[in-house]
């Protein structure tokens, strides 16, 4: 049994810990799953030149954005041994110390979540169209760059 | 002869605008030239082009109403 | 900032998804942190001899668990670059479909969140003394055996 | 001399109690002897042995009141 509905990847503002408990919850109907790997992407508050980042505002090319999800995803249920996998990314407003992507394998044995979680994040930060204008208490902002 | 242009991120900054249409570009390169000339700050930062939401390395010739896209470095996740 | 407090690992019964929103909820305020990295090992209900398990009884010599649990902590705080780290595991009965184990690990940047994470999970089924015996409808069990 | 043994897992099973006090074994070994003799059907199964909480490898001098745990494999997790 293995699920791969498409769904929405973006959600506005934050992903909230409530909304990450009820996607968790929705797996114990799923008994053939023995092994989560869940990434969250946290804002910082780094400091650029002495001010410190108080939010990023998410943009994306939303078209070709879901288009490289869903290659992304389709490429990691051929790659490995999943039961199903979830992506959720903000766009708009996500303060620091809020969450800004939320990654969810599940896998009947932990090595496949593992290794597919951890790709997938490598992937979405590489490959998919987003980008994050960090502000300052000023109102002022840098661009964000994936290293 | 028009293409569509969406603008991402920090050129956005630079163009003001997030859509634009622009005319008489033939092809990548063409465009390119044409940014640069229009916006005396068109920045030394790297961009990607996309047209019809594939990304192009290579000099790319673009067709009437063409959507081609200007990704500057990613930042998601 | 980096948070080594000890805490009690084992819980009574399943973890639930509340628990572990509350937990992450808990870390907006640590705006240092960029990435976190969590693994639920949840029970599967797997086949064994054409019956299915329905539930797994946990128990664990606990003095020595903790003192593990102990080990591992200091051992991957030493290691990584680690904001915060947090372990559950789960004793007595947990069901199919529930959830048995809870690590959560976050750092600054993924890398050290993804690596500490898996070696913790697989330490934990190495090195710390806890049982699984695996129940049957008809009650009969059998002992897991972690591979 | 007496030493407390406890027992988990499937050994738990076969000696139908967690804790045990057992006397006059003066080392490792000799215990694993009166276990098997005492329980016939002591199984092919591998275990480890604890002493103290530090697992022990090779036959280890026990003293009284020492605390001694039956390991069979870990399956946490």
């Amino acid at each position: 049994m293995t699920e791969k509905k498409k769904h929405n990847v973006f959600l506005k503002g934050p992903i909230t810990p409530a909304y990450i408990a009820d996607s968790i919850a929705k797996h114990s109907g799923k008994t053939n799953i023995g092994a989560h790997d869940i990434f969250l992407g946290q804002v910082r508050n780094d400091l650029i030149d002495d001010k410190a980042v108080i939010a990023i505002d998410y943009s994306a090319y939303d078209e070709m954005a879901e288009q490289k999800f869903h290659e992304i995803r389709e490429a990691a249920f051929a790659k490995y041994n999943l039961v199903c996998m979830h992506i959720y990314h903000s766009l708009g407003l996500v303060k620091a110390g809020e969450i800004c992507l939320f990654v969810f394998v599940s896998s009947k044995h932990r090595n496949d979540a593992f290794d597919a979680c951890r790709e997938i994040v490598e992937q979405i930060k590489a490959e998919v169209p987003i980008w994050g204008k960090e502000i300052f208490a000023d109102e002022s902002h840098v661009w964000k760059e994936n290293r | 002869m028009e293409i569509n242009l969406l603008v991402f991120g920090q050129l956005a900054d630079i163009t003001g605008k997030t859509e634009l249409r622009i005319s008489d570009v033939k092809n990548t390169d063409e465009l390119n030239k044409k940014l640069a000339e229009q916006y005396p700050k068109w920045p030394a930062i790297k961009y990607r082009l996309a047209v019809n939401k594939k990304i192009v390395q290579d000099n790319t010739l673009l067709n009437d109403n063409d959507m081609v896209a200007l990704l500057p470095p990613f930042s998601g996740g």
